[in-house]
């Protein structure tokens, strides 16, 4: 055990740190605790930066674009991205699903194609899973693809999908054969946005902003060297996705929440809450509750580097951190007492914690209800017999 | 002993209800959330035609001479349509303030203004100002004049007429001016139908409703009352998302059976019920003591805004919850209760605020 | 809507008043802060005077000993107590479940023969409902009563039944009719608890001290009168009896749960925490939480006396107290700090709050488990679907 | 960055795991507690021929020169298997008062010492004493004398010699005295596999190993490990109840089904889960800072007890729940885990004392 870093660690992190030194945004860390957020173009500049920097991809085999490096690599680059308070990768479905899923299941011709524009920021992706009917019983969807010779013709709706309104590619869930269980008829298609038919209406959040989309899906047509993996079997590729989208994104979410932290520390001091004994109480939670879930990650991937299998842990990462987030974005409106309701310019930090609020209100909904969430751990882990 | 309200408290009730579906569905509110002002004037007329403006006003000064209790169960009705409105600001606020002036009730009553109250200036939030302010109010000939400004302040734009607390050559008292007279900038607010914003005063006229001797008690009235109509509105916009929650978990199915079936989605159904309750509980006993006077009354308000302002957050968050995606959409209705809950739950700080009076009442400071 | 208490009440309070400071054991109230609780011979004596000043069975019917008072009194009355630090009746089962079921269910002759010697304390009653292996699945009981002419013979085994060790009487659940659907074939049996082949046997609970029993039933003999109700329809009666424990008992309950709020705050006191503000955050959420559980009790009251139907909020009750009864114990061990360990004679009032703090644990098992009584508020009261 | 523990660390856990689950199951404890000594004084002996005590006292000393990584391999398996014994009164406390007492260190390596530490006296009981001491020092000949009443002293009776928080001359200091020239006097304790008692010193022999100089730093080491090895204890004490409860509600039938097909019952038990694996990685992350001498090793230390100890009361809480009404009964051994864990929870201060700490490390005082 040692959580000093290893020398080559500790080489990557001081190169890193210089790096992103020399090539934040300028004023980026001014901008960054206002709800100025996400644009898309600011983000694919910074994407490209950072890939062409070679820190995108880090654990990717190298044929692909990646740089093969160790698990732990990953983690210093999260823990140092949080450090200078950098914007994301603008990829973060693919780089987190599509591509992992792809480089699961994919053929040579597919991962050529795909994998290293992913991680360079020249494809946006995009996930068409859930759909108006089918929220935590995903595999109820009904969206249907019809076999024309050579082809897919894809007809339904998709929900809930991040991103779709800049997305060039959509991993995306239909059901090939109606007759067979429900398991047992869906397909997984990787879907090129730009085709006709494919109409992208965005879903606006309690917060009035748009982030999620719905997309329509009509009589298009998708190649059938798209399928990744076999027809009728995409309910296993779907696991694949599945299983990342909660481990190692929750991985990365840590890394928010330790942002998210800091920041609440900075507006404690700036308001004068930090002399509060309960505000204090609260906070010191917070802090020791984020050091039990990132270690908690640290765990679970030193397993993985071990054993190859990331350990039973990881599966509380999502599930903790949805929970953690909504408790400390209210922490931060309590700080602010009656200002609490000042959204936009004249709220402290421009809304940014207003917003934060309301929008950690989804964590627990997306990606895995919680409740799912729970589920998966009494029986996938715990062996507890069946809830439903 | 006796915890129910008479018959014509529970006719006044049906007609509050009946108003606000009517003429206040979700959709309606969704509506008028999206305009400019950010509500339907000629709902005043309607609700002073009703009688709901001089329902705890004298006789003699046109009112209908009731007192809180009734007021209580618009509050409660209202909170469960969210009406937007400056009814809160009108009736919870600044009448409490204007006991003492007459002609101002006279003019409420009859539907002739609508008011706030303004309290907050920038670094100072405390319904209860400890000392000073920089609001100046100075004599002029044989009136007042208003200088400085406040925030925060409740439906400003709504509202024709402002109470303000403010320091006058005696120490700190209560003016009322109009507010065409003033400056308003309106802010943006969470809960888009119940709007903050700031009043600039600049040499503004305005009429003195209390000097420095009751200065104090009148405030202290003040929030009480805003306590208990809160905590009021808080049970109907927390009850309404409740049933929300309800009914939708008995419908939507996933895995082949209704999600309400499953304890992890019933539960916390269940949970908001109980919160509920309890905090209704709180709020008509708050009620009682504040309509009567009696003196638990400043602890019983501070009670019931601290646990209904959480109830109803937390009722409405699990509504959220339980409706999966659909519920975080600002398509539906459920935001609207959720922001106004929280509102609600920060007004005159957090619910660790009146917990910290009522910990003072039992336990001394 | 009133909260003074009516002229009646106010007689009636102001009456009771004088009476429990004339009449209460010399130097009670100087020993309730302490371990020593429940004395068999002093609660007798205690219960026989209350019963002789006309205070037991307030709104039972005249002509089985009761005052037909209406429930208001029996609101007044405990909040006496509760200003009192008075000791209870003996008679707990007895009054808050035998004797309601009797009242309802029972033929002339049973309640001329038990009502009054409830009321009195000299009968006292214990519960035979649960079984080792029927806990929460209460009709999965196996204890079974066979016919033989004018009796029933029962064989079996009851469990976590207080008040068994010195309990004349018991209610008993048995099975008469094995081939029935599960709720078909039960009966509800009234058992003199002196009869031959009933042997007690106590069971200690976590603070080491018993206070729940097994019963063992072999052969033991029940004449067929002391049916309740027809045989085989005993579910219908049980559920009687649940009503009332879950209903009325949770109104005594928080009483106590007064009792204990006001322990709490002379505690906070004596060691100073009360000039913490976390502990005063906690002790005015408590606070508020016990009025809030108080007032609704009233409101239920109010509903009974006016329509003669509970209202629903008071499926509430019994819940609620539990789970605030362990948080409020749970604050009170945290604001002795590392005393909390000092049990018995060295511990801060001779251990008092280490054990109520054990015993707070089994509050939220017994008389229906929290999981149960949830989903019972959710099927009854909202209207849900069946969970099981 | 490496999280896992090496494989001799492994091994010597396994060592541990079968030390306790073939001397000190369920039943034996339960005896052992219910007996006068409340402990079994043979395994002291076996404990030292398997090398732990002198685990981490240098080889010149007849220590295995090991660090506390290896000490909380063990803290973790015997709070798994609720030894009942000084070894935590020894090892986390006492033990880290000697480095400067290299023939106090042999004797412990060699199992002729059974240790605990006296520093809680009427009326103060934190370990990092503010000033004074009522607990007087005194030189004498060439030796010094203790008087004094130390209160709540772990293990008092199984200790063999005492390390005790005095005022001398110079100010606060630490000595150690024999226990058999003292009056010891056990009280009743929650957790009988872990007693508390007072010392009662009249003039008692002592020899003094820290002066005023060194005390407080002595003091902060004393607290952050006797910190990170009650969190690694708290997990073993978790994560033992967390078994109990899994393993029942697979097999526990109502309703014909098994309870852990409920979600109100299964969710519970997820919690437990998570709770405990966030409390072990905060109390090896803590133990490994303590172990390295680590700059973040007090904040890491009090974030681990406090989180750590709240967790397996809840474990320990949510496990007899679950249990129902056999859970809930003296002889099942779940209140033994139960009463550990709050034994845990209470020392030096329930887990917001500790956060008191790490605020102010964030936030300053």
């Amino acid at each position: 055990m040692d959580f000093r870093d290893a020398p080559e660690e500790a080489s990557f992190r001081s190169e890193l740190r210089s790096w992103l030194e020399e090539n934040l945004p300028d004023g980026w860390r001014e901008l960054s605790p206002s709800r100025t957020r996400w644009n898309a173009d600011v983000s694919r500049e910074w994407s490209k930066k950072l890939y062409e920097a070679g820190y995108v991809g880090l654990t990717w085999p190298k044929e692909y674009g990646g740089r093969a490096a160790p698990y732990t690599h990953q983690a210093v680059f999260l823990e140092e991205m949080v450090r200078a308070e950098a914007p994301e990768h603008i990829g973060v479905i693919g780089l987190g699903m599509a591509g992992p899923t792809i480089i699961s299941h994919g053929t040579d011709e597919q991962k050529n194609r795909h994998l290293a524009n992913i991680l360079s920021g020249d494809e946006v992706w995009c996930q068409g899973f859930s759909e108006p009917g089918s929220g935590s019983d995903l595999a109820s969807l009904r969206t249907k693809a019809v076999r024309d010779n050579d082809h897919f013709v894809v007809n339904g709706q998709k929900v809930w999908s991040s991103f779709a309104h800049i997305a060039d590619w959509c991993i995306l869930l239909v059901r090939t054969d109606p007759d067979a269980k429900k398991h047992q008829g869906i397909t997984y298609l990787l879907v090129d946005m730009h085709s006709d038919g494919v109409d992208v209406r965005p879903l606006n959040q309690m917060s009035g902003e748009p982030e999620f989309n719905e997309i329509f899906f009509s009589d298009v047509r998708v190649p059938i060297e798209n399928v990744l993996g076999e027809v009728n079997a995409g309910w296993g590729v779907a696991m694949t996705t599945l299983l990342h989208e909660r481990g190692t994104l929750g991985f990365a979410l840590t890394s928010r929440l330790e942002v998210a932290m800091n920041k609440v520390v900075t507006l404690a001091r700036e308001t004068g809450a930090e002399r509060d004994p309960l505000i204090r109480d609260r906070i010191a939670r917070h802090w020791v509750e984020l050091q039990g879930l990132k270690f908690t990650n640290y765990r679970a991937l030193t397993t993985l580097v071990k054993t190859g299998v990331p350990g039973p842990e990881g599966s509380i990462a999502k599930l903790f951190w949805s929970e953690s987030n909504q408790r400390l974005t209210k922490l931060a409106l309590e700080i602010m007492g009656p200002r609490a309701q000042l959204d936009g310019d004249e709220g402290i930090w421009d809304g940014y914690w207003q917003y934060q609020q309301l929008r950690s209100r989804g964590n627990t909904i997306e990606a895995g209800t919680s409740e799912v969430l729970r589920n998966i751990i009494a029986e996938r882990v715990l062996g507890l017999p069946r809830s439903r | 002993m006796d915890f129910a309200f008479s018959e014509e408290q529970e006719m006044l009730r049906s007609q509050a209800r009946s108003f606000v579906t009517d003429r206040f569905g979700a959709e309606r509110v969704a509506q008028l959330a999206e305009t400019e002002a950010g509500w339907d004037e000629s709902s005043w007329d309607a609700m002073t035609e009703l009688g709901w403006m001089g329902l705890s006003i004298p006789e003699e000064q046109g009112g209908a001479g009731f007192g809180f209790l009734e007021e209580a169960v618009l509050f409660e009705e209202l909170g469960y349509g969210l009406y937007p409105g400056p009814y809160f600001s009108t009736v919870a606020l600044a009448r409490r303030a204007l006991d003492g002036a007459p002609e101002q009730l006279k003019r409420l009553a009859s539907g002739g203004s609508r008011l706030t109250l303004a309290w907050i200036e920038g670094g100072r939030a405390k319904l209860l100002p400890e000392t000073g302010m920089s609001t100046q109010a100075q004599e002029s000939g044989d009136g007042w004049t208003l200088t400085g400004e406040k925030h925060l302040v409740p439906d400003a734009s709504a509202a024709t007429d402002v109470v303000v607390v403010a320091a006058g050559p005696e120490g700190l008292g209560l003016w009322v001016a109009r507010c065409e007279d003033a400056k308003i900038e309106m802010d943006p607010t969470m809960d888009r139908t119940r709007r903050l914003g700031r009043i600039i005063f600049d040499g503004t006229p305005a009429e003195q409703v209390a000097g420095a001797g009751d200065v104090r008690s009148t405030l202290e009235r003040v929030q009480m009352t805003a306590y208990a109509a809160l905590a009021l509105e808080a049970v109907g916009a927390g009850q309404a998302a409740f049933e929300l929650a309800a009914d939708h978990v008995k419908t939507r199915e996933q895995f082949g059976k209704p999600i309400g079936a499953y304890q992890a989605v019933s539960h916390q159904v269940v949970d908001s019920y109980i919160g509920i309750e309890l905090a209704r509980s709180l709020a008509y006993w708050a009620a009682w003591c504040v309509a009567e006077g009696d003196e638990r009354a400043p602890m019983a308000a501070a009670a019931a805004k601290s646990f209904a302002g959480e109830a109803a957050v937390a009722s409405c968050e699990r509504a959220i919850q339980v409706h999966g995606g659909i519920g975080f959409t600002y398509e539906h209705p459920l935001h609207r209760y959720y922001k106004r809950a929280q509102w609600i739950d920060s007004f005159d700080g957090f619910g660790s605020v009146q917990r910290a009076s009522v910990a003072t009442a039992l336990l001394g400071s």
